[in-house]
C-alpha cells in the first residue's frame, strides 16, 4: 500500500522534475530539478530496501555532485535564460521517444526468470549497509580499489584543470597585460 | 650452497642491469669496475661450488619455481650444479672475469663503454644459465640467451660500413653479427627438433628424467634425437658446414671474441654433446657418435689446412679455435667424454689469453690486424709477446703446458679406439696447428720490423690488463698438471663419462705422445726458418706461390663462402624478390589497399557528419544506440 | 609640507613605534607548530573563561550594565547642551527674550524663526518664536548671540518627532511660571563665567 | 503490487527524458546534467534489478557508477572551467573548434 | 527489566503523531532558541538581553513570530523568483527531515483516555532507520541547497559570494563530519542511533568521549560549521558579504532559514550528546532529562563560542579544514582501526 502510494508519487515527482531539467531554459531550474530528483531517486531506493545505496545517493549525488554543478554555475549568470540554438527538435523527440518506447516494450514484457539464483543472497537481521560492506569488499575489493583510484585521480584532474592561473580574471582581457610584460621583456633584452 | 648458486647466477645479471642503467650516457669507469667485480663474485661463488664438489662429492640441484605449468607440462626453472656443470661454471666465470677486466682497458676510448659491460655481463648471465640449467628448456634459453648477446656483442660496432669481400677478408660487423644469428637459428631449429623429439617420447625436459628413460626408446628416436641435438651442436660450435660465421664474427671487438668465440660460447655444443652422454653413449646411436668424431676431425684439419695461409691476426685464432672445437668433438664422439671437457677447459684458457694478446697487439697496431704489416713487435710489446708465446705453445701441444695434456689425450684415444685414420689426421692437424700459430707469432713478434714504414706507433696495454691476464697464463701453462686429479674429480658423476685407455695403448702412450710432439716441433721449426728470420734471410712474399691453386683454395676458405652466397643466399634473394613483386606487392598489397580504398571511400562519404560539433556526434550516437536497441529488441522478440 | 615633501618623506625614520610580534612563521613547519602551541597552550579557552567569568559576575554579582533607558536615565553633564530653554527673569519672572532677532539672523540652519510685536508698554515683545528642530544643529550660535541669556541649551535630549520637521514653540521652552525657582542660572553653554567681571575690559568708549 | 518491471519501466523513461537532454542540449553544463538523469535513471534499475533478484551485485553496480559520476564531475567541471576561460561560453556551436 | 525492551508495534498513526510533535515542537524550540541565544548573548556581554515583552522578555518569541510573519515578503525584480521563494523551504524542511530520523524525546503511549487516539504508542524516532547516523548526514548535506539556490537566485552579488562560501564551507566540512563520525561508528560496527545508546549504558566511563575524543573535538568543530555558527559563520556574515545568501529575504522567509539553522543546531546538539556523550539512558527514569541536558550544553555551548570568538577568514576556513582537520579525522581512524585490530 505504502509502497505503491510511493513508487506512483515519486514517479511521477521524478519524470515531471526531469523533464523540467531537460527542458528548461534557466540553468537555475534545471539544476534545482535536478538535484531535488535525485533525492526522489534515494527515495526509490529506500522504497527497495536498499538504504546504504540511498544515503549514499543522497550524500554523494546530492550532496557533492550537484553541489559540485551549482559551484560551477556560478560562472555564469544563473538568472537568465541561456540561449540554444534548438534544431531539428523532431529527430530529437523521435529518438527520445522511441527509445522509450523499445525500451518500456521491453521491460514492460514479463521478461523475468524464476531460474536465476542469488549469488549473494541478503540475509535476515542483518542490515544493508553489513552487507553491502561484506560484498564490497570482498568480491568487490578490486574494483572498489580501482574506484578509488580513480577517484584520486580524478580529483587531481580536476584541481589541475581548473586551479591552473586561478588567478586570472575570467572576463578581463589579458592579452593586453601580456603584450606589456612583453614589452618590458623586451626592453630588458635591449638593456 | 643454494644461495652461492643464486650469487654465481644472477651476480652477472645484476651487473647487466646496472650497466645498463647507464647504457646511454658518457663513458663510465665506474661501470666496468663494477660490473668486473660482480662477475667476480660469480667466480668466487662457482668456484666454492667447486671446491665443495671435489671435497664433499654432493650435487646441488635446487628448483627455483615453477616456469610452465599447462596441463601435463611441467617445467620450473631448475639448476643443478654437477662436476660437468661446475667445471663450464668455473671456467666461463673466470674466463669472464678476465674477459671484463680487459675490457675496461680495451674499450677505454669506446663511447659506448657502459653498454658493452651491459652485454657482456648479460651474456654471462645467460651463459651462466645454459650451463646451470637441469632441463633441456633451461638450457635453451641460455643457449637462445648467448645467441643473442653474441649477436649484440659482434654488431657492436654497428656502424662500421659494409664492405666487399673482394676488398677485404673482413666484412662489417653488423653483416657478421646477422651471419652468425641467422646460422645459428637454423642450427637450433635441428636442436628444437631435438629437445621436442626427446620430450614426445619421455614426456619430460628433465634431464635425469629424460636420460633415465633412454634404454626404453626405440633406435630411430634415439637416432633423430643425437642427430638434431646434434645439428644444434655444429651451429654453436661452429662445425662444417656451419663454420663460416666463426670467423666473420671476429669483427666483434677482441674481448668478444676471447670470451665468446674462443672460451665459452662455441664450446657449448660441446658442452651439449658432454651433457647429453647419456644419449651418445647408447648402442643404438654409435653411428652418430662416430659421425660427431669424424666430423671433428675433419673439421680440425679442415680449419687448420685455412689458418695455414692466413694474414690476419683474429682470423688465425678464430681458424685455430675451429680446429680446436674439433678436436673436442673428435673427443667427444669417441666417447671420451672427460676429455673433451678437460680439453675444453685448457683450450677456454690458453685460447682466451691469445685472443686477449691479439686484441693487444690490435690495439698497439690501431686495429690493424694484417700480420704482413708487422714484425718484431718484441721489442715494444715484450709482456704480450711472453703471453702470446705461451699460449701458442700450449695450443701447440708442447710438454708441460696445458695443451699438450689435453690435445695429446685426445688423440691417444683416437688411437685407442683403432680409428686411426682419424689419429692420423689429428697427429697431422697438431703439427699444423704449431705450424700456424708459431708462423703468426714469428710474423708479429719477430723478424724484421715493417711497421715502422707503414707509420704505426706501437705501445704496450695497460699495466692492469697485462696483470688481469696472468691468471690465464698461470692456468694455461699449469692445467695439464692436473690432468689426474681432474679425471677423478668428474669420474664420480657415473659409468657414463668414464673413459679409460686399454692396456694396449697405455703401453704405447709415451710413443705417441712423442709422436705428437715430434709433429709438433717440426711445425714449429719450419715457422721459424720460414717467418722468423732477419737480414738476408728474411721473409719475402711469393706471388707465384700465392696465384697457386692450393693456395688460393685455402686462401678463400676452400671456397664455401662463396658457395653459400652463390648458391644460397642469391637464390633466395631472387625467390624473395618474386615473392616481393608478384605475392606481396600484388596479391597482399592489393587486398589490403582495397580495404584501405573502400573505407576511404566510405570515410569520404561520410565526412560529412563530421562537423566537429559535439551535439551532432552525440545526435548521431543516439541514432545508433536507438538502432542498436531495436536490433536486440527484435532479436529477443524472434529469439 | 608640500606634495613632494609628502611623497618622499620616509616613514621609518618617524617616531613610530614597533611591537615586537615574534618572528612571524614562514616555512610549513613552522606554521604547523605554531598552530599546535596555540592549540595546546589553551589560548581558545581563555576566550571562553572570560567570557563565562563576564556572564557569571553580571548574573550573579549585579554587574550588569544595562540601563532601562526609558525608566533609568543616565545622568548627564551640567555643560550637556541639548534642546533650548527659555529662561525668565528670576526675579520678576518676565521672560528675558528682549525680541532683538540676533540668533534668528546668527542661525546658520535658519531653523529659527521669530515675530515680534510692541507690546501695550511699547516694549519688545516676541509674538511667534519657533525653532525647526528638524533642522538645528545645536551649534549654539544662538545661545552665544543672546545678548539677554534669554535663550540657552537645556538637558533635554528626547527631542524625536513623528515629523522630519519638529517645531518647538516659545512656550513649550519657556520656563513654567510655576517652576520658576527650579530654574538654575545657567553654569551651562552662554552662561556668564564665574570670573566674568574681572575679564571685563573697559573699553575706550567709555572714557 | 509493484513488480520489477515496474521499476524497470520508470528506469527506461528517465532514461529517454535523459537521452532527449543530451540530444536537445547545446549548453556544456545543461549536457552533463542530462548524463547525470540518465546515470540516475540505470541506478534504478540496478537498484530494482538487485531488490528483486535478491542480490547485491546490482547495488554494488549502483555505488560504481555514483562513484564514476563523482569522477566525471570532477574531470568535467575541470575542463568546462577551462573551456569557458578560453572561449567564454559553454555553447557547443561556439566550440565546435575542429569543424572539417 | 526486559518487559522494557518490548516495545509496542509502530504504527502509522503514531508515527504522524511523532511527525507533528517534532515540527511543533522543534519550530516552539528554534523559537525559544533565538530567545536564548539573545538572552545568552546579552549575559556575556553584561547586558540584559529582551526584557520587556512578557516576563523577563519571554513573550518575545511570540512578538519576533508576529513581525515575522506580518512583515512584507520581499521579492527582488530580478530574482528568479520561484527559486527565491522555494530555497528557505529547502532549509527548513530538510533540518525537520534529518530530525525525523534522530530520537527526539521519549517514547509514550497515550493514556486510554484520549479519544481517537488512545493507546496509540508514539516512537522516539519517527523514522528508525538501521543508517540513521548516515541519513542525518545525508539530509544535512542536502541542506546545503537552501542557501546556495538562495544566493544564486536573488541576483545579488553579495548573495552569489554568499553562495560560493556555503558550497565550499558545506562541502569541505561535510568530510571532517563524515570521517570523524566514521571512528565511533567503527567502534559501535552500527549506525544506528539506539545501538549508539547501547554501546555507552556502563556509566560516564563507558562514554564515546573518552574513547574518541579527537573524533569528538572534530565532531564539535565540523558541527560549528555545517550548523555555520561563529566562528564559522562566513556566509551571512555581516561586516563581509551584508548577509550572504540571506542578504535579499525578509518576513517568513527569511525566518524560515532562522528556523532551519536552530533545528540544524537542535540536531547537531543530539546527535553529539547521543554519539559522544552516552545519550539517553534508556534504564534509568531520569535518562531523558540527563539527555537533555547535554542538548542544552552543546546548545549553550554553541552561544558561548559565539559571544567569545572571532570569526576566521575563508582562506583559514579552508586550511583548517583540508589542512589540519581532515588528516587528524584520517589519521584518528587509522589509529582506531589499529587499535580495534590489535
Amino acid at each position: 500500500m505504502y509502497e505503491i502510494v510511493a513508487f506512483y508519487l515519486f514517479s511521477a515527482l521524478t519524470i515531471g522534475l526531469f523533464l523540467v531539467t531537460v527542458m528548461s531554459k534557466n540553468i537555475l531550474y534545471s539544476m534545482t530539478s535536478l538535484a531535488s530528483g535525485m533525492v526522489l531517486i534515494s527515495g526509490f531506493f529506500f522504497i527497495l530496501g536498499a538504504d546504504f545505496l540511498g544515503v549514499v545517493q543522497l550524500i554523494v549525488y546530492v550532496g557533492a555532485i550537484m553541489a559540485l554543478y551549482s559551484f560551477a554555475m556560478m560562472f555564469f549568470d544563473a538568472t537568465r535564460d541561456i540561449k540554444e540554438k534548438n534544431t531539428n527538435n523532431t529527430l530529437v523527440f523521435l529518438l527520445g521517444g522511441l527509445t522509450a518506447l523499445v525500451l518500456v516494450l521491453m521491460f514492460a514484457a514479463p521478461i523475468y526468470s524464476e531460474n536465476i539464483q542469488a549469488l549473494y543472497p541478503m540475509h535476515e537481521g542483518v542490515g544493508n549497509a553489513q552487507d553491502v560492506g561484506i560484498v564490497l569488499f570482498t568480491k568487490y575489493l578490486v574494483p572498489f580499489e580501482v574506484a578509488a583510484l580513480m577517484l584520486l585521480v580524478a580529483m587531481i584532474a580536476g584541481i589541475i584543470l581548473a586551479g591552473k592561473k586561478m588567478d586570472e580574471s575570467l572576463t578581463e582581457d589579458m592579452s593586453a597585460d601580456d603584450e606589456i610584460v612583453r614589452e618590458t621583456e623586451i626592453e630588458k633584452d635591449d638593456k | 650452497m643454494e644461495n652461492l648458486v643464486y650469487v654465481a647466477l644472477f651476480a652477472p645479471f645484476v651487473g647487466s642491469l646496472f650497466a645498463a642503467l647507464f647504457g646511454m650516457s658518457e663513458r663510465r669507469i665506474f661501470v666496468g669496475i663494477v660490473a668486473s667485480i660482480l662477475i667476480g663474485i660469480a667466480f668466487l661463488a662457482s668456484a666454492t661450488l667447486a671446491y665443495n664438489l671435489l671435497m664433499t662429492g654432493d650435487v646441488v640441484q635446487i628448483r627455483m619455481m615453477d616456469w610452465i605449468s599447462a596441463g601435463d607440462f611441467n617445467v620450473s626453472f631448475g639448476f643443478v650444479v654437477d662436476q660437468i656443470s661446475v667445471t663450464m661454471m668455473t671456467v666461463v666465470s673466470l674466463v669472464s672475469t678476465v674477459v671484463h677486466i680487459y675490457a675496461i682497458g680495451y674499450m677505454d676510448h669506446d663511447k659506448s663503454f657502459n653498454r658493452f659491460f651491459s652485454y657482456l655481463s648479460a651474456f654471462v648471465f645467460s651463459m651462466m644459465v645454459l650451463v646451470m640449467s637441469d632441463n633441456f628448456l633451461g638450457l635453451f634459453i641460455g643457449w637462445e640467451g648467448v645467441g643473442v648477446c653474441s649477436w649484440l656483442l659482434v654488431g657492436f660496432w654497428y656502424h662500421k660500413p659494409d664492405q666487399a669481400r673482394e676488398d677485404n677478408p673482413s666484412i662489417s660487423p653488423s653483416w657478421a653479427a646477422n651471419e652468425a644469428f641467422i646460422m645459428n637459428r637454423i642450427a637450433d631449429l635441428g636442436m628444437l627438433v631435438g629437445i621436442f623429439i626427446l620430450y614426445w617420447n619421455t614426456g619430460s625436459l628433465q634431464y635425469d628424467e629424460v636420460f633415465a628413460q633412454l634404454p626404453y626408446l626405440s633406435d630411430a628416436v634415439l637416432k633423430g634425437a643425437a642427430i638434431a641435438l646434434f645439428i644444434g651442436a655444429m651451429g654453436k660450435s661452429a662445425q662444417f658446414p656451419l663454420h663460416t660465421w666463426l670467423t666473420d664474427a671476429m669483427e666483434g671487438p677482441t674481448p668478444v671474441s676471447a670470451l665468446i668465440h674462443a672460451a665459452t660460447m662455441v664450446t657449448a655444443g660441446v658442452f651439449l654433446v658432454i651433457r647429453a652422454n647419456p644419449l651418445y653413449s647408447m648402442e643404438a646411436v654409435e653411428g652418430v657418435s662416430f659421425f660427431i668424431a669424424s666430423l671433428g676431425t675433419f673439421v680440425a684439419f679442415y680449419a687448420a689446412s685455412m689458418a695455414l695461409v692466413e694474414r690476419d691476426l683474429k682470423r688465425i685464432i678464430a681458424y685455430s679455435t675451429l680446429s680446436q672445437l674439433g678436436y673436442m668433438f673428435a673427443a667427444a664422439g669417441l666417447g671420451a667424454y672427460w676429455i673433451a671437457l678437460f680439453h675444453l677447459a685448457a683450450h677456454a684458457f690458453f685460447k682466451a689469453l691469445l685472443f686477449l694478446g691479439g686484441g693487444n697487439v690490435m690495439h698497439a697496431m690501431h686495429d690493424e690486424l694484417d700480420l704482413f704489416k708487422m714484425g718484431n713487435l718484441r721489442k715494444e710489446m715484450r709482456g704480450t709477446w711472453i703471453y702470446m708465446t705461451l699460449a701458442s705453445v700450449a695450443l701447440a701441444g708442447l710438454p708441460p703446458l696445458a695443451g699438450f695434456w689435453s690435445k695429446d689425450a685426445i688423440i691417444e684415444t683416437a688411437f685407442n679406439e683403432h680409428t686411426y685414420f682419424l689419429w692420423g689426421m689429428l697427429v697431422l692437424t697438431a703439427g699444423m696447428t704449431a705450424f700456424y700459430s708459431f708462423r703468426q707469432i714469428f710474423l708479429s713478434f719477430h723478424g724484421e720490423d715493417r711497421y715502422t714504414a707503414l707509420g704505426f706507433h706501437p705501445h704496450e696495454m695497460y699495466k692492469f690488463v697485462l696483470v688481469a691476464m696472468s691468471p690465464l697464463a698461470v692456468l694455461a701453462v699449469i692445467t695439464g698438471w692436473f690432468m689426474g686429479s681432474y679425471k677423478a674429480f668428474i669420474y664420480k658423476i657415473g659409468e657414463s663419462v668414464q673413459y679409460e685407455m686399454s692396456a694396449h695403448t697405455h703401453h704405447l702412450a709415451n710413443y705417441l705422445g712423442l709422436i705428437v710432439i715430434f709433429f709438433a716441433v717440426t711445425g714449429i721449426v719450419i715457422a721459424y726458418l720460414k717467418y722468423a728470420r732477419t737480414g738476408e734471410k728474411a721473409w719475402k712474399r711469393d706471388e707465384e706461390k700465392e696465384q697457386g691453386f692450393f693456395y688460393k683454395l685455402l686462401k678463400n676458405q676452400y671456397y664455401v663462402p662463396k658457395f653459400y652466397e652463390e648458391f644460397i643466399t642469391k637464390p633466395y634473394m631472387m625467390l624473395s624478390e618474386i615473392f616481393w613483386t608478384k605475392v606481396d606487392l600484388k596479391i597482399v598489397d592489393g587486398t589490403v589497399d582495397s580495404i584501405a580504398k573502400f573505407f576511404y571511400g566510405a570515410g569520404d562519404k561520410t565526412r560529412s557528419m563530421q562537423t566537429g560539433n559535439l551535439s551532432n556526434y552525440l545526435n548521431w550516437m543516439a541514432v545508433g544506440a536507438v538502432l542498436l536497441l531495436t536490433i536486440a529488441a527484435v532479436s529477443a522478440m524472434i529469439g | 609640507m608640500s606634495l613632494e615633501q609628502f611623497k618622499n618623506r620616509n616613514v621609518g625614520t618617524q617616531n613610530y613605534t614597533t611591537l615586537d610580534l615574534g618572528k612571524s612563521p614562514e616555512t610549513g613547519m613552522e606554521k604547523f607548530t605554531q598552530v599546535i602551541k596555540r592549540s595546546l597552550k589553551g589560548e581558545l579557552f581563555v576566550g571562553l573563561g572570560v567570557v563565562m567569568r563576564t556572564m557569571l559576575q553580571a548574573l550573579f554579582k549585579g554587574d550588569m550594565h544595562t540601563v532601562k533607558y526609558p525608566f533609568e536615565k543616565m545622568p548627564i553633564s551640567p555643560r550637556y547642551r541639548a534642546i533650548h530653554d527659555m529662561l525668565r527673569l528670576m526675579e520678576s519672572g518676565n521672560y528675558r527674550c528682549i525680541g532683538c532677532g540676533l540668533c534668528e539672523k546668527i542661525c546658520i540652519s535658519n531653523c529659527i524663526t521669530m515675530d515680534t510685536r510692541y507690546d501695550e508698554n511699547q516694549r519688545k515683545e516676541v509674538s511667534e518664536y519657533t525653532i525647526n528642530f528638524g533642522r538645528c544643529i545645536f551649534c549654539g550660535y544662538c545661545a552665544e548671540v543672546c545678548p539677554e541669556l534669554a535663550i540657552v541649551h537645556g538637558p533635554r535630549y528626547e527631542n524625536a518627532s513623528e515629523q522630519r520637521a519638529g517645531f518647538s514653540l516659545f512656550e513649550d521652552m519657556l520656563t513654567p511660571i510655576d517652576q520658576l525657582n527650579l530654574q538654575q542660572e545657567y553654569d551651562g553653554f552662554g552662561a556668564i563665567s564665574p570670573n566674568a567681571d574681572e575679564n571685563i575690559k573697559k573699553t575706550p568708549l567709555a572714557y | 503490487m509493484i513488480g520489477l518491471s515496474h521499476y524497470l519501466v520508470i528506469s527506461a523513461i528517465l532514461f529517454s527524458i535523459g537521452l532527449v537532454g543530451v540530444l536537445r542540449r547545446r549548453n556544456l553544463l545543461m549536457l552533463f546534467f542530462a548524463t547525470e538523469v540518465m546515470l540516475n535513471a540505470v541506478n534504478i534499475a540496478f537498484a530494482a534489478i538487485s531488490h528483486y533478484y535478491n542480490d547485491l551485485t546490482g547495488q554494488m553496480f549502483a555505488f560504481f557508477i555514483i562513484a564514476v559520476a563523482a569522477s566525471e564531475v570532477a574531470v568535467g567541471l575541470g575542463i568546462l572551467i577551462v573551456l569557458y576561460k578560453k572561449h567564454g561560453s559553454l555553447d557547443l556551436d561556439d566550440l565546435a573548434s575542429m569543424r572539417g | 527489566m526486559e518487559a522494557v525492551n518490548i516495545l509496542p508495534e509502530v504504527t502509522w498513526v503514531g508515527v504522524l503523531i511523532k511527525a507533528i510533535l517534532i515540527l511543533a515542537i522543534i519550530s516552539a524550540l528554534a523559537g525559544f532558541g533565538t530567545f536564548v541565544e539573545r538572552k545568552v548573548l546579552a549575559f556575556m556581554q553584561r547586558r540584559l538581553g529582551p526584557m520587556h515583552v512578557g516576563p523577563y522578555g519571554l513573550l518575545q518569541i511570540a512578538a519576533d513570530g508576529i513581525k515575522l510573519f506580518t512583515k512584507e515578503d520581499i521579492i527582488p525584480q530580478n530574482a528568479n523568483k520561484l527559486i527565491f521563494m522555494i530555497a528557505p523551504i529547502i532549509t527548513a524542511a530538510t533540518a525537520f527531515i534529518a530530525l525525523s530520523a534522530v530520537p527526539v524525546f521519549p517514547d509514550f503511549t497515550i493514556p486510554e483516555f484520549v479519544p481517537l487516539l488512545g493507546g496509540v504508542f508514539v516512537p522516539s524516532i519517527a523514522s528508525d532507520l538501521n543508517i540513521g547516523i548516515l541519513f542525518v548526514l545525508g539530509m544535512m548535506a542536502a541542506g546545503l541547497y537552501g542557501p546556495l539556490l538562495a544566493g544564486m537566485s536573488q541576483a545579488n552579488k553579495w548573495g552569489i559570494i554568499g553562495a560560493a562560501r556555503t558550497a565550499v564551507q558545506f562541502l569541505s566540512y561535510e568530510v571532517v563530519t563524515g570521517l570523524s563520525i566514521l571512528a565511533p561508528i567503527m567502534l559501535v560496527g552500527s549506525l544506528s542511533f539506539v545501538d549508539f545508546n547501547d554501546y555507552q549504558q556502563d556509566g560516564v566511563m563507558s562514554w564515546m568521549i573518552w574513547q574518541q575524543p579527537v573524533a569528538f573535538v572534530l565532531f564539535l568543530i565540523a558541527g560549528f560549521a555545517e550548523t555555520n555558527r561563529t566562528p564559522f559563520d562566513l556566509l551571512e556574515h555581516e561586516a563581509e558579504v551584508v548577509s550572504g545568501y540571506a542578504t535579499e529575504y525578509s518576513g517568513m522567509r527569511w525566518g524560515m532559514f532562522f528556523i532551519g539553522e536552530y533545528a540544524n543546531m537542535i540536531t547537531v546538539s543530539i546527535i553529539a550528546a547521543i554519539v559522544f556523550l552516552g545519550g539517553y539512558d534508556a534504564a534509568s527514569a531520569f535518562g531523558w532529562l540527563f539527555i537533555m541536558l547535554k542538548i542544552a550544553f552543546f546548545f549553550f555551548l554553541m552561544l558561548w563560542v559565539r559571544a567569545s570568538w572571532p570569526h576566521i577568514r575563508p582562506d583559514q576556513l579552508m586550511w583548517l579544514c583540508w589542512k589540519v582537520l581532515m588528516p587528524l579525522a584520517v589519521i584518528n581512524i587509522l589509529v582506531t582501526a589499529i587499535v580495534m585490530m590489535v
